[in-house]
């Protein structure tokens, strides 16, 4: 296996699991690894148990949720570097619907080691914590910019 | 619909509009206005299908409009059904003056005590059918311009008729009557002369016509955008006392907020009558 | 025309004594030139400037006592014909009319054709101009000439006046010129200036057509004792006025006064009336009317004084306003006054004359709000935009002053982008037209209409290419267009984007909606040049997949190796594979570094405004992030007043800033 | 036009129901109330139910100079009427003596508004009766310079409001001892020009009338006018009658009442014998035809149709013809005559006492009484509108009218009932009426 080809390595490279220690890292190891999302598989199911914290690195996924009656409605889609499904580090089921739009490689942490490596280990934690509170605002950030409409515009000129 | 959208080419105004004009309790001035466009009476009427207008012609139609110009405030209860019906058959509904923008003159009368003023005028008030509250039209149906002004002015008008055949934004500003009293070189009579002068808080339109003839402005346009009339009226009671503050707002437009503030806070127009509004008078524009 | 020409010089000879007895002398003299007279005279119990014959119209034994909010005409049954207070009306009615004819729109065979109107400028003689006027003539006339393309109505008129200035004797309670700088003593400017004696007037020319009307009046020379307390007369004023605004550093302090909380406590005052600018000798804001026949043929357009207190001024299509508050418009017209007019003219706006604070109907006293919102030795804040008068960053140069050109162009091709946006090409073979540069807008005049500005969406060897969005009533006609249409041009206008600036670099373009048109050009400038580039990199994003534009060149971009292109969407349906989301994730977590780039972002604010915060986060440098920003810019050429963004006419100084430019005045709400 | 027409009573057509609503071509909406049976009309009324706007009641409190922009908004049509009676009133009580400058202004002023006001009825209401169109607007496709000329009439009698007061609608200068400001010289003779082409225009108008051809309807009837000693009736004069009724304009309380009936807003004034009058053009012209202007006088004897005008109600348009004639005529002689007055309007203290006047609005007298406290302002007012006082003699002649015209079809009835409402010019919005004509069901 390439050096890529290792989820640590990956998380490192992409700034995620930069800050974190040989020994934190060497857990992560132990509960992270990458796989090939085939166009349209669905990684998380809204109102399920979310089984996995992602972190695309190659390809996209969509958040979806679902409109009964109507074709699921895309959120958002998300690329390189992007983390979904991080109600897995709370244990609490998925907010949305996770599917490959594309061919996708990502890193993907279980969620019963993700837990315990967090209840375990602080130094893990605090630096795991930190990088899902980035998403989870750098989120909030785009949703309320989709809320004020963002190419709503007043101009006259074209 | 609003104005705006209606001559902004998005919303079907054909280019021969069937144009009503109708009239609840008012004076007749503003739809008369139509017919002292003398010089151009003629030239509108070939564009326009005038369907509805008792003043001028025996031809009648019970809609549907694509223009209802509407004189008058809302005075009775035949009223209050008729403007209902009368929206719902009309693509764009304009209000032309005082009355109907803001109740008129006789919404004076929304302060008081309603079998008190029928009394006054009618030896058996049992006879005559009316509210207690002359209303503006946006208080019933939902409006989608005003022309202001009591009456309103035959140049504006002309602009709103023509703006809307050109397909344009009609050129009706909403500015204060000083601009137009500093454009025509008019020397302020209130800062001069120490006349009370509703311009500041009023709407153009006039062309300044009051300061012009010497005397102050009486507001007959109603209140401009941001009218601050609590501001100008705290300046004013330097001078006078409340009551004839109030005085000087309780007319054409009353009942127009920024007007009622400044008159409710003297305790009502003048006039022995109870200063507080009748429920149904509060109620009728809440 | 060019600016003014200098006047021959005076003869270097001493002052002349005019008697009381002949002073109309002086008014046979000036009509001998063909002039008509304006002078102080009175009309509705004021002191107005109308037309006068002669002495009897004077004011003679007549002055006013001014105070916050009054005026009032009194007797002082003195001789003289110059000792009331300054009245209501300002010389700017003579040399920017309340109210001028712009342009007239006719029918003709090949369509409707819009002519500007020449200004008819009648030669006059200002009698009695006080020496804060004569600086508010001064004031004025920078402006008027300031920028690409200065006012051709306001150069005829002030060349064709001749100026008899009036040094003062007496001051009102609301005058400050001593503070402004401006007087009691006469400045520069006048053609002759008279000092006041009981006796008569001491006469000095200080021009040559004024040394013609000063011999035309043959009389002797003054005496040394006359002149001698004329001279005197007038330092005695200036010791009585005293300094009473204190202006040493002002225009800073009010800039770090941005936020200050008394400008909501000035609007339960203020009445937003308009009285202060309109009196006002420097105030020169307009705005464009539309009158037309009820066929929409025969058109005319007027300009008319307008007033950053009317709610209308900030307005802008879809009826958003800059200034929805009674505080952000007295904010605007206080620190204008007394602050940004230094950025823009390199002078205060104010030269002290009072008529702000008489003729304020509720006597809102500026001296005061000053005092009250920028005192003396007030901490020095943070500056909202980095520019520093006086010598701040230079004035708009004086323009050559021409007549409004409108070039008449035909339609050739209409393609509809989406469901309420058109691209237009207008042929045309006018130079100055095909030399417009990327980012530059034109004025889209038609008949009955107003004229929006609108970007340049393609720069073509014989054609421009505009793209429309319907937005308003005159947007409509736009779209409707048709080939074979035609439309009169005024243009190009505005900075361009600094492309050359960006040569060499790397370059990153960020659009946002219907702000993808004013960057295609940009677009075609860096591909027809892509070697002397570095990477490129494009950011497009829509509110839905229905509303990109130029959809045919997106999909060319997105198949070219040499530039890396991204889009995403607001919103989409089930037909939509690409992303979702909004602009600023296209390069959230982008591993390239942006110092040294330079960026073009063009979209609504609230997109730009991310996209700034994005890309800095990369590294781009504020001064090379550039942006286009939206304005009711109306005449095109900062003379309006109407696009006004802190120091900045956004139509003469942009659209296109950088963000270092800008500073906070791109984030400050109600400015 | 909705009209609903009924037979009942078996075959019998004189026994009919007809119900017009909303009479047009008047100022103002209103009805006609016409009950036919066995050929007989059993009851004719016209029934007012305008939306009541209270002005007696509005006017409490307030200042004389007030009340003037008060009851200006009574009528669109005759705002002048209301302001002058008002000024005259206030005047009178005040003990004001105003100069002679504005005097003249004055009934310039009232001049301006009579030729407005007969303008605009005899050539947009009431001429396309005679000449078989639905309106002024239909009539210009085939007569369009006629129309044109009364528009010019119109305009210049608008012009003359608008010079004094500002504005031809509610106009803003009429103050107690006065007006607002000085009025000069060159404004007023800027009117001569327009003045001078309505002239020709109110003489062609002579010409016009004489060629019309109204139903023949011809009764007696006390007319009723002011009488001034020196002029054609406008701001002054006895209140007079062509049966010897002869009394001061402010006593006009002490002869007649108002007295109110259940089907109108307005309340009706009557005689104390009871007999309906008829106020107006037609009673102006037979009573003080000795006053007319040279002119007028003239035109009236090449018309020739003093005795129609005083006996047949639809020649009333003959009458306004020659108002026209003498308005414009004297509008020009004022014009020529005027120097400004020293002083805008003279000073003057309020006190108590009794405001009443009558001056004649262009379609009748009009009466006003205010009772005021020691700052001048009113306690109580009295508002006696011509059209009022009109009712009674209008229901009296389309009692008589009616039945010289049941045998014709039904919808020419209800076409002849109009127009001879429309024959009094009644101005609905003054006498705050709904006219809407309808007809009993017959039981």
């Amino acid at each position: 296996m390439t050096l890529e080809a290792d989820p640590v390595e990956e998380l490192v490279a992409l700034g995620i699991a930069a800050d974190l220690s040989g020994a934190a890292r060497r857990r992560l190891a132990t509960i992270a690894r990458i796989e090939e999302l085939p166009a349209g598989k669905v990684v998380l199911r809204e109102g399920q148990p979310t089984l996995e914290l992602g972190v695309v690195l190659d390809g996209r996924v969509a958040l979806q949720t679902h409109l009964p009656g109507r074709a699921d409605l895309t959120l958002m889609t998300l690329d390189r570097g992007d983390i979904f499904g991080w109600s897995a580090a709370l244990g609490d089921p998925s907010t949305s619907s996770v599917v490959a739009q594309v061919p996708t490689r990502a890193v993907l942490l279980e969620r019963d080691g993700l837990l315990d490596a967090l209840a375990a280990d602080t130094e893990f934690a605090a630096v795991i914590y930190r990088r899902l509170f980035q998403a989870v605002t750098s989120r909030l950030v785009a949703t309320r910019l989709q809320l004020l409409d963002l190419y709503a515009s007043a101009e006259g000129r074209a | 619909m609003t104005l705006a959208a209606a001559t902004s080419g998005r919303t079907a105004v054909p280019a021969r509009p069937r144009i009503a004009i109708v009239k609840f309790a008012s004076c007749d001035g503003c739809q008369l206005t139509l017919l002292d466009l003398e010089d151009e009476l003629l030239a509108i009427a070939e564009r326009i299908d005038l369907v509805e207008f008792a003043e001028a012609t025996s031809q009648r139609s019970s809609g549907p409009y694509d223009v209802l110009f509407v004189e008058g405030s809302v005075s009775t209860p035949e009223q209050a059904e008729e403007i209902v019906r009368l929206r719902a058959a009309s693509t764009l509904l304009v209000t032309i003056g005082a009355c109907a923008t803001s109740g008129g003159i006789q919404a004076l009368r929304n302060w008081a005590d309603h079998d008190l003023v029928r009394a006054a005028v009618y030896p058996d008030p049992t006879m005559v059918d009316s509210l207690a509250t002359a209303t503006p039209i946006a208080d019933h149906v939902a409006v989608d311009a005003e022309i202001r002004g009591c009456p309103i002015s035959p140049a504006q008008l002309r602009e709103f008729v023509t703006a809307l055949l050109v397909g344009r934004r009609p050129g009706l500003p909403d500015e204060a009557v000083c601009a137009e009293c500093k454009r025509r070189n008019i020397v302020c009579v209130a800062v001069a002369r120490g006349i009370t002068c509703l311009g500041p808080v009023t709407r153009t339109g006039c062309g300044a016509l009051c300061p012009a003839y010497g005397r102050g402005c009486y507001g007959c346009f109603g209140p401009r955008e941001s009218a601050n009339g609590p501001g100008l009226a705290r300046w004013l009671e330097r001078d006078l006392p409340p009551a004839d503050v109030a005085r000087a707002f309780a007319l054409f437009n009353a009942w127009s907020p920024p007007f009622r503030t400044v008159i409710d806070e003297a305790g009502g127009p003048p006039g022995p009558i109870d200063g507080r509004p009748t429920p149904e008078a509060s109620d009728a524009h809440h | 025309m060019t600016t003014r020409p200098e006047p021959p010089v005076a003869h270097d000879d001493p002052p002349r004594f005019l008697p009381r007895a002949e002073l109309d002398r002086l008014f046979g003299a000036l009509r001998a030139t063909g002039r008509t007279v304006i002078g102080p005279t009175i009309r509705e119990q004021a002191v107005t400037y109308d037309q006068i014959d002669g002495t009897d119209d004077l004011p003679i034994g007549w002055t006013a006592d001014t105070a916050p909010g009054t005026y009032r005409l009194t007797r002082n049954d003195g001789v003289r014909a110059f000792d009331y207070g300054i009245g209501p009306t300002a010389w700017k009615r003579y040399t920017h009319p309340p109210r001028i004819p712009l342009t007239v729109s006719a029918p003709s065979p090949v369509g409707p054709t819009v002519a500007p109107v020449t200004p008819d400028a009648p030669p006059l003689a200002f009698v009695g101009v006080r020496a804060c006027e004569l600086a508010a003539l001064r004031i004025q006339e920078r402006v008027m000439r300031a920028g690409p393309a200065g006012d051709v109505d306001h150069a005829a008129r002030r060349d064709a006046a001749l100026v008899v200035a009036v040094e003062c004797a007496v001051a009102g309670s609301t005058c400050f010129c001593t503070s402004m700088g401006t007087g009691p003593e006469v400045g520069e400017g006048a053609d002759i200036v008279l000092s006041e004696l009981d006796e008569g007037f001491v006469v000095r020319a200080e021009s040559g057509p004024g040394q013609v009307v000063v011999d035309a009046l043959r009389v002797d020379a003054a005496s040394d004792d006359q002149t001698g307390r004329a001279t005197a007369q007038v330092a005695e004023l200036r010791e009585t006025m005293g300094d009473p605004v204190p202006t040493a550093g002002l225009p800073e302090r009010l800039r770090a006064a941005i936020d200050h909380p008394h400008w909501a406590e000035i609007a339960e005052r203020c009445l937003a009336c308009t009285n202060c600018t309109l009196v006002c000798p420097t105030c020169f804001c307009t705005s464009v009317g539309v009158a037309s026949d009820l066929d929409g043929q025969a058109a005319t357009t007027d300009r008319t004084w307008d007033s950053c207190f009317s709610l209308g001024f900030g307005r802008v299509a879809g009826d958003a306003n800059f200034r929805p508050r009674v505080a952000d418009r007295y904010r605007q017209w206080l620190t204008h006054k007394f602050s940004t007019w230094w950025d823009q003219f390199g002078s205060s706006g104010c030269v002290g004359c009072g008529r702000c604070i008489a003729w304020c109907p509720v006597g809102i006293d500026v001296r005061a709000e000053l005092l009250a919102v920028a005192p003396p030795h007030a901490p020095a804040g943070p500056i909202p935009w980095p520019v520093a008068p006086p010598d701040g960053h230079a004035p708009a140069p004086l323009a050559t002053v021409e007549p409004a050109r409108y070039v008449e162009t035909e339609v050739t091709d209409v393609r509809r982008e989406t469901n309420d946006t058109v691209t237009l090409r207008l042929a045309t073979d006018d130079a100055a037209l095909l030399a417009a540069q990327p980012g530059q807008f034109v004025m889209v005049a038609q008949p009955a209409q107003s004229a929006p500005p609108i970007s340049i969406s393609r720069i073509l060897p014989d054609a421009l290419e505009l793209t429309i969005r319907h937005v308003g009533p005159a947007t409509a006609s736009l779209t409707a267009a048709r080939p074979g249409g035609r439309f009169a041009l005024r243009g190009p206008m505005g900075r361009p984007w600094p492309i050359d600036e960006a040569r060499g670099r790397d370059v990153v373009i960020v659009a946002g909606g219907i702000g993808l048109a004013p960057l295609r050009p940009v677009l075609d400038a860096v591909l027809r040049d892509r070697p002397r580039f570095g990477a490129v990199r494009i950011f497009h994003g829509a509110r839905t997949p229905a509303d990109r534009l130029f959809v045919p060149e997106l999909a060319a971009l997105a198949g070219r190796v040499d530039v890396e292109f991204a889009e995403i969407v607001d919103r989409a349906g089930p037909d939509w594979f690409g992303r979702v989301g909004v602009v600023t994730q296209l390069f959230e977590h982008a591993t390239w570094a942006g110092a040294g780039a330079t960026a073009f972002i063009c979209g609504p604010d609230r997109m730009m405004q991310a996209t700034v915060r994005g890309l800095a986060a990369h590294g781009l440098s504020a001064d090379r992030t550039w942006v286009t920003l939206e304005r009711n810019m109306a005449c095109g050429v900062g003379l309006c007043g109407h696009c006004q963004l802190g120091p900045y006419f956004v139509c003469r100084d942009g659209p296109v800033f950088s963000v270092a430019e800008l500073g906070d005045a791109f984030t400050t709400e109600g400015l | 036009m909705h009209t609903t027409e009924q037979l009942s009573g078996g075959p019998d057509v004189a026994d009919l129901t007809i119900d017009v609503r909303n009479l047009t071509r008047v100022e103002g909406e209103g009805s006609l109330h016409l009950q036919v049976r066995d050929g007989v009309v059993e009851s004719a009324r016209l029934e007012i139910f305008e939306a009541p706007r209270y002005f007696e009641r509005l006017v409490v409190g307030r200042t004389m100079d007030e009340v003037i922009d008060i009851v200006t908004r009574i009528c669109g049509i005759c705002p002048v009427a209301y302001q002058m009676t008002a000024v005259h009133a206030a005047e009178a009580a005040f003990g004001i003596d105003v100069d002679p400058a504005v005097a003249a202004l004055r009934r310039l002023f009232y001049c301006g508004e009579w030729i407005e006001s007969h303008a605009l009825h005899l050539y947009l209401l009431h001429l396309p009766d005679f000449l078989g169109y639905p309106s002024a607007l239909d009539l210009a496709r085939d007569h369009r310079s006629a129309v044109e000329g009364g528009l010019r009439l119109k305009r210049a009698g608008n012009h003359i409001v608008a010079t004094i007061g500002g504005r031809a609608i509610h106009p803003v200068s009429v103050r107690v001892g006065g007006f607002s400001r000085i009025l000069r010289r060159d404004e007023i003779r800027a009117l001569r020009a327009d003045l001078e082409e309505a002239l020709g225009l109110a003489e062609a108008t002579i010409d016009l009338v004489a060629t019309l051809q109204p139903p023949t309807f011809r009764r007696d009837m006390r007319l009723v006018a002011l009488r001034d000693p020196s002029a054609y009736p406008m701001n002054h004069g006895r209140i007079v009658s062509n049966d010897g009724i002869d009394l001061a304009a402010d006593a006009w309380e002490s002869l007649f009442d108002e007295h109110q009936v259940a089907w109108s807003h307005a309340l009706q004034a009557h005689a104390p014998d009871g007999r309906p009058y008829l106020l107006g053009p037609a009673a102006r012209v037979t009573l003080d035809g000795d006053r007319l202007h040279p002119r007028a006088a003239a035109a009236l004897d090449r018309l020739g149709l003093a005795d129609e005008i005083a006996h047949e109600p639809h020649w009333s348009i003959a009458a306004r013809a020659i108002e026209l004639v003498h308005a414009v005529a004297e509008a020009i002689d004022i014009v020529e005559a005027y120097e400004p007055p020293l002083e805008a309007a003279v000073a003057w203290r309020p006190r108590a006492g009794r405001a009443a006047w009558a001056t004649e609005a262009p379609r009748g007298m009009l009466f006003q009484r205010f009772d005021l406290d020691e700052g001048g302002c009113v306690t109580d007012a009295r508002i006696v509108p011509p059209t009022s006082q009109n009712q009674a003699a209008i229901e009296a002649d389309l009692a008589a009218f009616a039945p010289t015209v049941l045998e014709r079809p039904r919808a020419e009835v209800t076409h002849l009932m109009e127009q001879l409402i429309r024959s009094y010019d009644p101005c609905i919005s003054c006498a705050t009426h709904f006219l809407d004509v309808q007809v009993e069901e017959l039981s």
